[in-house]
């Protein structure tokens, strides 16, 4: 159990690592870099012309992508643990899984089908 | 006081770590070096028949990078006003910090590594997964359309590929039987082809499949041509980093190299036999681990930028119908065959 | 961004541009109806090769009308004409389309000589024959590496640049200028050629034959690339013309049309034996082969004049100052870029009273906001890059 | 110890149903749903751990598979009704039905 | 198109791999230089001796860059007997290379050959005012010009 | 807060350090990807012809935003409808920056400098670091140009009124 | 047990009050970044808890996927740069005192249940609890006995996935 | 309407290009008297027509003539420059035109004159069409709908000359930010720079004996 948590310490430590070293550079940074506003400085790049209008919105596909990446992000999720044990674990369970992928991958033949990977 | 005591943080365990995380923060900015230069700046200039940098530090421009990283100390450091600052100051922190999670688990030896988490792959994937976020943040804290646009786009493609790595891998981990990277590496070592153990195991014989997957799905990581329309420069400036200057870029610039190291790394390690070379066991490993590693790591590096610096990119459809309609398909079939091969064989 | 003016009020939004073309509504599938995105793509970006600004509204990333705003690059020529003279407009207008320079000159020289009766020697005509072929070769030469560089590959844009140099160098060695000859002189050429050019042509030509096939095998046989040009950008060729669409781009629609064959014969082309060649699709790719092709046809030209080099004087019997009789004239030639054309108008004095300069690429882009509507933002970028303009040859 | 873990669950429970109940924002309730089924999860888990057993874990692992497609359809929907009515206000929809 | 049967991205590869094993083609500019060909546009030089404060090139500059200012003086018959010659002489003499379109015009209108190209090009200022360059400078110039080239094969000679 | 402000780099023993830094500024000089006209394609040539290959001396042509470029190199005829985008973009550097005006056009007008529509020099609107004469200067010349700005970045004390001024953020003076 | 202890409550803290964030925030962008830090939080607790395997599934699908739905939602919604007033409805009272009155009921109901219970974590019991989240074990427990509910999963996310796929489609 | 274009009698015998005289008369035979007049230029038909015939004329070459292929349409203000010689700024370099006014080929009722040109890709043959603008109010009928690529042309000569297009769907600015005055091709606006600058030319040193002065000093 130590042995578990000694683990996941180092990965805190990882992440404290990461944001000190962020604050640390930008810190080290700070000392040595000018300040200088200029009137237009701060205004949003827009290949050098005045940004104008507000943001649209993104596209509906994107978000369809988006979904079929959540279910087979899952599917995912159940593989996995299946891999570690392929052997042990036998027919039975190879025929679940089977069954389990050729489920998920019909949702995507059905999306193909039905044109939602098609871009236009 | 008790907190330690009852972690049991005795010094030796806690000097270690602190080693090891002092040696992560030191390779995530090397790795980053080693690739920017060697491929990003000589080797695609040699393909353009030129020469890259020669002046900066005399010989051979070896100082560039360095330079590069010591100047952007001193840039100022622009957050346009329209921009969210929080989330504008956070973005690169969390890129930062999704590649240094996954060097986590990388092994370099037989005891060189920070921590071998049973979860080994699947947590590399899994933090790896997390520099969507920052993308996301950086792409809508900054309240530029470009931004925005690249924001998206790299989060639909980050998405969209971290299937096919994660597919890629499924075949591995059932070869292994374990998820540990340690483990596949010993399996790898350990291994035998029809029964001949001189060279091991090393997966990408039986997974050359995965390989070529993982290889893909990572340069889309990766977000490099042929996938790098998230920054297309010629078409969104830079994507998602167009507002940030100074230091706050070259976090990202970080983020991706050392996420490229760490990738090329992962695929060392899953297909090629990570540090290891049949036969060889303990202290020599342990020596010779790093180098090993480090070898393979680049040979696959250079496969990476190689394709880099040839390919036009994709567009982004194209790039979706590749994943979702070639690259899973071949994942899920390569699953299920590894699977079935393994029942029945092994 | 918090600009409250819906998009139709904004400058350059007051009408659908080419909303003559019934075409291009069928082309529009109403998506959701959505507020649009206006993005401003330039001044200054990468795509726009320098100065054009497009302003796209965009559905996601589908572009709804695009409006290209041009004339950062106008510089007001035909102004300028009017207030210098003869010599010193020749040496203007190397700058138009500044590529290819020297081919900017012959229209001009060709429209003065017309109008005083003079006709410079054969040796002359070669010698402006063979420039005009190298311009030609360095200003489609890097646009065979430049579209790399639009679709994404880095490299070939370098090769562009690297074997460019050479025909540079032979520019150079000629007339004293990289970029801006000023070689061409009302009546002949300002000199001969060097000693040992020749060879050194024959060299740099299969430099270039050899990069044509680099580009063949990273580029054009590339399936990444074909999927990001083929279909992309269709220009109907009778649209294309009706829009005085020209050169390569009128050519990779199906239109076999080249002034150098077709036109009121100039220089020496009609000395040669060259192909006019031209594809059917007029699509972004078409675009990128007929170029291709027309690189090495240039190449088999310039073998052509550098074996059959006239020998003689390089310069006619003109006066010292030149004084061009009253007329008007139009000569038009093909130009790297497509059709360039003056239409000189002499009052008899040492300058000229009017000079309407008719350069490709004006045309050539007044397509645009016919043929960005529909597409997407990578899109926008081939197009751009297969339409092949230069700045300075649109706002003049 | 094992209390503290649930009431943290109920905490952030109860968090996620003042959410659902004040909230009009179709994305934002969906967001305090979440919260909700990871509350779930916490207890899931606490349970697992306390009785030692796998099969709080295993559940847990379907809630958040359940939690994922629940996300994809609801914000499916809350992309419908702003299709409809341009807006993602629930609050919206009800005076449009009603 | 029709090409072998090796698939265009793996073919493309082949490319960028031959290229980059080739030695790159880089001239190494601060460390190693190549001469720009004689005929090169690099600077205008000034023989003084030469110029006869005509004008013509200051008339011609479409940029109206060559500033010139001289006087004349009286001088003393060439030969016995001759009539005493009226010899301009150059007081100034700049040319703004800021504003200069290196066009060559001034140094083809020169009747008295005063005026020559010299391919220099290293003379960045970081003053605008300094790229005024005066006939000292002008004159320094003098010694980087070529000699006319001989000329290709069947040019005609040039008689002068 | 910064020790440029407070001249602690300037002293002696930092030498070392200010040296490092300058010498870094030196040879990493990001350059606007940004060209306007025929001397923009000399620019091209001048970074990427391999013949001329300006990385080597460590200008990185990468950033096409202006958010991480240090230098601007103003290659070609500036109009007077470019020149809010040209302020605009120069504004949008970080600094410390560098321009350098590439070209006749750039400097003065060039052969455009009675047109109507022209702007007679782009130091009217920003500071330029370095002018380089030709239409179009050779991509040598433009190197040429580098080595000097470089050469300059090197002296920068840093420390010096100029440099502190410009890092306190007063006004640059347009010559 | 008292480190444990300090990093729950570090956690717990944390967490509570990016929840309260969550629902209280006026920026949807904000929301779901606060909502990343009490998913993050709770894959932390999972990890106390010693589900390892969970608390990265956890990582995985709800910050690596779930997330960047809300996110795709949310600037498909066109969310705004500012702040939105008007993201809640008036029942916040109501609300309010609901929740709170739930929250009463439960923890005093949850603490006098489970006031003194321990989780053990030391010796050899810890190593079991540590297995118990290993992904072979949870594979085994899977395949053994909750096979007919992973099979409904998939039915069930095949549905999911058709349906969305049905309304987010343009017609 | 292949072969038979030839066939047509030519109207005049001293026409040296034969393709220009047939179509000269098939335009006269479809425009009637909205021609005012034609010239062979060097080739090429120039033809000057009625304001009321300038866009039937385009749509007959575009139909009848096959010319589908639109070059460009363009202005030109036959006004010597105002400047009174040499008299006000300093320029004296500037090529010296006639001091009166005189028209080109074809001549013209006035100042302002539109001139386009369209051409065929498929006979290879082009017609110049000029038509006169009145000076006040210069206006004239746009060609947008016969040639789509007529939009730009046409704001290009709005801008530069102020002549209006009738039916163009939106003269806007083309080349000039937004806040430019006045139309800078015609012939009284004046080149600033030119004026303010002295002419380094003009300086105080007697011409050489035997040269010629080029300039407009003479
Ligand atoms: S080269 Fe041309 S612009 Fe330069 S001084 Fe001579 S005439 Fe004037
Ligand atoms: S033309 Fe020649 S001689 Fe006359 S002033 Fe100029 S340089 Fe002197
Ligand atoms: S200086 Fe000369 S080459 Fe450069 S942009 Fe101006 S005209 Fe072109």
């Amino acid at each position: 159990m130590t042995e578990y948590y000694r683990q996941y310490l180092a990965v805190a430590v990882l992440i404290g690592a990461a944001l000190v070293m962020v604050g640390g550079m930008l810190g080290l940074g700070s000392l040595i870099r000018p300040r200088r506003p200029q009137p237009q400085k701060y205004i949003t790049y827009e290949a050098g012309s005045d940004p104008v209008g507000t943001f649209g919105q993104s596209n509906v596909r994107y978000y369809v992508y988006a979904l079929l990446f959540v279910m087979f992000d899952v599917e995912a999720v159940f593989i996995f643990p299946w891999a570690v044990r392929v052997e042990e674990l036998g027919v039975q369970a190879l025929v679940s899984m089977i069954v389990f992928i050729v489920l998920l991958a019909l949702g995507l033949v059905y999306a193909w089908r039905k044109g939602v990977l098609r871009w236009a | 006081m008790s907190v330690l005591a009852t972690l049991a943080l005795d010094i030796g365990w806690g000097s270690t770590l602190a080693i090891k995380t002092i040696l992560v923060l030191a390779i995530i900015p090397f790795g980053a070096l080693v690739l920017g230069y060697t491929f990003l700046l000589k080797m695609m200039s040699h393909m353009q028949s030129r020469l890259g940098p020669m002046d900066p530090g005399g010989f051979h421009g070896w100082f560039q990078l360095v330079g590069d990283g010591l100047k952007f100390l001193q840039k100022e450091d622009i957050m346009p006003a329209e921009a969210d600052r929080r989330v504008f100051a956070m973005a690169p922190a969390v890129i930062v910090m999704s590649t240094f999670l996954i060097f986590l688990v990388i092994p370099a030896g037989p005891r060189t590594i920070v921590e071998d988490l049973d979860v080994g792959v699947f947590y590399a994937l899994a933090v790896s997964s997390l520099s969507v976020i920052g993308v996301l943040m950086a792409g809508w804290a900054s309240s530029n359309k470009f931004a925005l646009l690249g924001a998206l786009r790299a989060a639909g493609q980050l998405i969209a590929y971290e299937l096919p790595l994660l597919l890629a891998v499924v075949g591995v981990v059932i070869q292994a039987g374990t998820m540990s990277l340690q483990g596949i590496v010993t399996a790898q070592q350990d291994g035998s082809i029809f029964g001949i153990t001189a060279i091991g195991n090393p997966f990408i014989f039986t997974q050359f499949i995965g390989f070529a997957l993982f290889l893909v799905a990572a340069q889309a990581e990766l977000t490099q041509p042929p996938f790098d329309m998230p920054v297309a420069e010629s078409e969104l400036i830079s994507g998602y980093m167009v507002e940030y200057s100074g230091f706050r870029f070259l976090f990202f610039f970080i983020g991706e190299f050392g996420t490229a190291f760490a990738f090329a790394a992962l695929a060392a390690t899953l297909f090629l036999g990570g540090w290891a070379i049949p036969g060889v066991h303990g202290a020599t490993a342990e020596l010779l681990g790093p180098i090993v590693l480090f070898v393979k790591l680049m040979a696959i590096a250079f496969l990476m930028f190689w394709v880099r610096f040839t390919y036009p990119r994709l567009r982004e459809d194209q790039l979706q119908s590749l994943a979702w309609k070639v690259l899973i398909p071949i994942g899920l079939i390569n699953i299920v065959a590894t699977g079935i091969l393994k029942v029945a064989v092994g | 961004m918090t600009t409250t003016q819906p998009p139709s009020q904004l400058p350059g939004f007051e009408v659908e541009p080419g909303s003559l073309n019934p075409l291009a509504d069928a082309r529009l599938a109403v998506e959701l109806d959505t507020g649009d995105m206006i993005l401003n793509m330039g001044p200054q970006h990468p795509a726009t090769h320098g100065t054009l600004r497009l302003v796209v509204r965009l559905d996601g990333e589908r572009v709804i009308a695009a409006d290209p705003v041009i004339g950062y690059m106008h510089r007001g020529y035909e102004k300028l004409t009017e207030f210098r003279t003869y010599p010193q407009i020749t040496t203007l207008i190397n700058r138009i389309d500044w590529l290819s320079s020297f081919a900017n000159e012959v229209p001009f020289i060709h429209a003065a000589e017309q109008l005083m009766g003079i006709e410079a020697p054969q040796r002359a005509q070669h010698i402006r024959t063979l420039l005009t072929e190298l311009s030609r070769i360095a200003t489609i030469y890097l646009f065979l590496g430049e579209m790399g560089l639009q679709v994404g590959a880095l490299t070939p844009a370098f090769w562009g640049f690297r074997d460019r140099e050479h025909v540079l160098n032979l520019i150079e060695g000629a007339t004293g200028g990289r970029f801006h000859p000023n070689f061409n002189r009302i009546g002949g050429v300002k000199d001969d050629l060097p000693w040992g050019w020749i060879v050194e042509c024959r060299a740099a030509m299969k430099r270039i034959l050899d990069g044509c096939d680099d580009f063949e095998d990273v580029l054009v046989g590339n399936e990444i690339f074909q999927a990001r040009t083929r279909g992309v950008g269709i220009i109907p060729a009778e649209l294309g013309a009706a829009y005085g669409v020209s050169g390569a781009n009128l050519r990779a629609s199906g239109v076999d049309w080249d002034l150098r064959r077709d036109g009121k014969p100039y220089l020496s082309y009609n000395e040669l034996d060259f192909k006019v060649w031209t594809h059917q699709d007029g699509d972004s790719f078409a675009r990128y082969w007929v170029r291709l092709q027309e690189t090495r046809e240039s190449v088999r030209m310039v073998l052509q004049l550098l074996d059959g080099l006239a020998s003689g004087p390089v310069m006619a019997k003109v006066p010292r100052i030149i004084k061009v009789p009253a007329g008007e004239v139009w000569v038009e030639t093909e130009n790297p870029l497509g059709q360039m054309g003056y239409y000189v108008v002499s009052k008899g004095a040492i300058g000229p009273f009017r000079v309407k300069i008719r350069s490709a690429s004006f045309s050539n882009v007044s397509i645009l906001p016919w043929l960005l509507r529909g597409l997407y933002v990578p899109d926008v970028v081939t197009v751009l890059g297969s339409l092949y303009f230069i700045l300075g040859d649109i706002d003049r | 110890m094992v209390a503290q873990f649930l009431v943290l669950a109920a905490v952030l429970f109860c968090i996620g149903v003042y959410g659902v109940l004040a909230r009009r924002n179709g994305v934002l309730v969906l967001m305090s749903v979440e919260l909700m089924l990871n509350a779930v999860n916490i207890n899931l888990i606490t349970f697992s751990a306390y009785l030692r057993e796998t099969s709080g874990q295993v559940f847990a692992l379907f809630v958040i598979t359940i939690a994922a497609a629940e996300v994809g359809v609801g914000l499916a929907i809350v992309l419908l009704i702003y299709r409809n009515i341009s807006s993602p206000d629930l609050d919206q929809l009800d005076q449009m039905s009603g | 198109m029709k090409k072998l049967k090796i698939p265009g991205v793996i073919s493309g590869l082949g490319v960028t791999f031959r290229t980059m094993m080739k030695p790159a083609v880089t001239v190494q500019y601060p460390h190693e230089r190549e001469d720009p060909p004689p005929r090169a546009r690099g600077v205008i030089a000034l023989k003084e001796e030469n110029c006869t404060v005509c004008m013509l090139c200051a008339r011609q500059c479409p940029d109206w860059c060559i500033y010139i200012e001289g006087h004349k003086e009286q001088r003393p018959p060439r030969r016995e007997g001759g009539q005493p010659r009226a010899v301009s002489l150059l007081d100034r003499f700049d040319i703004d290379y800021g504003l200069c379109m290196y066009c060559g015009i001034c140094v083809e209108v020169c009747p008295f050959d005063a005026l020559f190209w010299s391919p220099e090009y290293e003379y960045s200022e970081p003053n605008i005012a300094d790229l005024l360059h005066d006939k000292t400078k002008l004159g320094e110039w003098m010694s980087g010009v070529h000699e006319p080239e001989p000329l290709e094969i069947g040019a005609e000679v040039k008689k002068k | 807060m910064g020790l440029v402000e407070k001249g602690v780099l300037s002293r002696k023993p930092l030498k070392p350090v200010t040296w490092l830094l300058n010498y870094s500024r030196k040879y990493s000089l990001w350059m606007f990807q940004w060209g306007l006209a025929c001397c923009a394609i000399e620019m091209g040539a001048a970074l990427a012809s391999p013949r001329f290959d300006m990385m080597r001396l460590g200008v990185i042509p990468f950033p096409a935003s202006p958010r991480q470029a240090d230098l601007i190199v103003i290659s070609g005829t500036v109009t007077d409808k470019m020149v809010p985008a040209i302020k605009r973009l120069y504004e949008q550097m970080p600094d410390p920056k560098y321009v350098i005006s590439m070209g006749s056009c750039a400097n003065c007008g060039g052969p455009y400098w009675d047109s109507y529509s022209v702007t007679k020099g782009v130091d009217q609107v920003i500071p330029v670091d370095i002018y380089i004469p030709g239409c179009p200067p050779r991509p040598e010349a433009l190197l040429d140009a580098v080595v000097m700005l470089q050469e300059r970045i090197q002296q920068e004390g840093l420390g010096n009124d100029e440099l502190v001024a410009r890092w306190r953020g007063e006004p640059v003076e347009v010559v | 047990m008292i480190a444990q202890n300090v990093v729950f409550w570090i956690l717990a803290v944390a967490m509570v009050l990016a929840a309260i964030g969550v629902v209280r925030s006026n920026n949807l962008v904000h929301a779901a970044l606060y909502l990343v830090v009490v998913l993050a939080g709770s894959a932390a607790q999972f990890i106390l808890l010693a589900a390892e395997f969970v608390a990265w599934v956890q990582v995985l699908i709800y910050i690596g996927a779930v997330i960047i739905l809300f996110l795709f939602g949310i600037m498909l919604t066109r969310a705004p740069m500012r702040e939105d007033l008007s993201l809640d409805n008036d029942q916040r009272l109501a609300g309010a005192v609901v929740a709170l009155f739930l929250l009463g009921v439960l923890s005093t109901l949850l603490i006098q249940a489970f006031g003194d219970s321990k989780i053990d974590i030391t010796g050899p019991q810890g190593s079991e609890l540590v297995n118990n989240g290993r992904a072979g074990t949870l594979a085994e427990s899977i395949f053994s006995t909750y096979v007919l509910p992973f099979e409904l999963v998939s039915i069930l996310l095949l549905a999911s996935l058709i349906g969305a796929v049905v309304l987010a489609r343009r017609d | 309407m292949s072969d038979d274009v030839v066939a047509v009698e030519t109207a005049e015998a001293d026409i040296p290009d034969p393709v220009v005289g047939v179509l000269a008369a098939r335009l006269g035979e479809a425009l009637g008297d909205g021609i005012l007049a034609w010239e062979d230029s060097f080739g090429t038909l120039v033809i000057r027509v009625k304001p009321d015939s300038w866009a039937p004329a385009a749509e007959f070459a575009k139909g009848e003539l096959e010319c589908d292929y639109l070059s460009f349409i363009s202005g030109i203000d036959w006004q010597p420059v105002t400047r009174p010689d040499g008299q006000e700024g300093s320029d004296l370099s500037a090529p010296v035109q006639p001091t009166e006014m005189t028209f080109g080929v074809t001549g013209s009722a006035g100042r302002f004159q539109v001139f386009g040109h369209v051409q065929s890709t498929s006979r290879h043959w082009g017609v110049t069409i000029k038509s006169d603008v009145d000076e006040t109010d210069p206006r004239i009928a746009s060609w947008v709908a016969i040639y789509p690529g007529a939009d730009w042309h046409e704001r290009e000569c709005w801008e530069m000359y102020g002549i209006v297009f009738d039916g163009h769907p939106s003269l806007r600015n083309l080349y000039l930010p937004g806040g430019f005055e006045g139309h800078p091709l015609r012939k009284d606006f004046p080149l600033l720079a030119r004026e303010v600058k002295p002419w380094p030319g003009l300086v105080d040193v007697e011409p050489m004996p035997g040269v010629v002065d080029a300039e407009g000093g003479e």
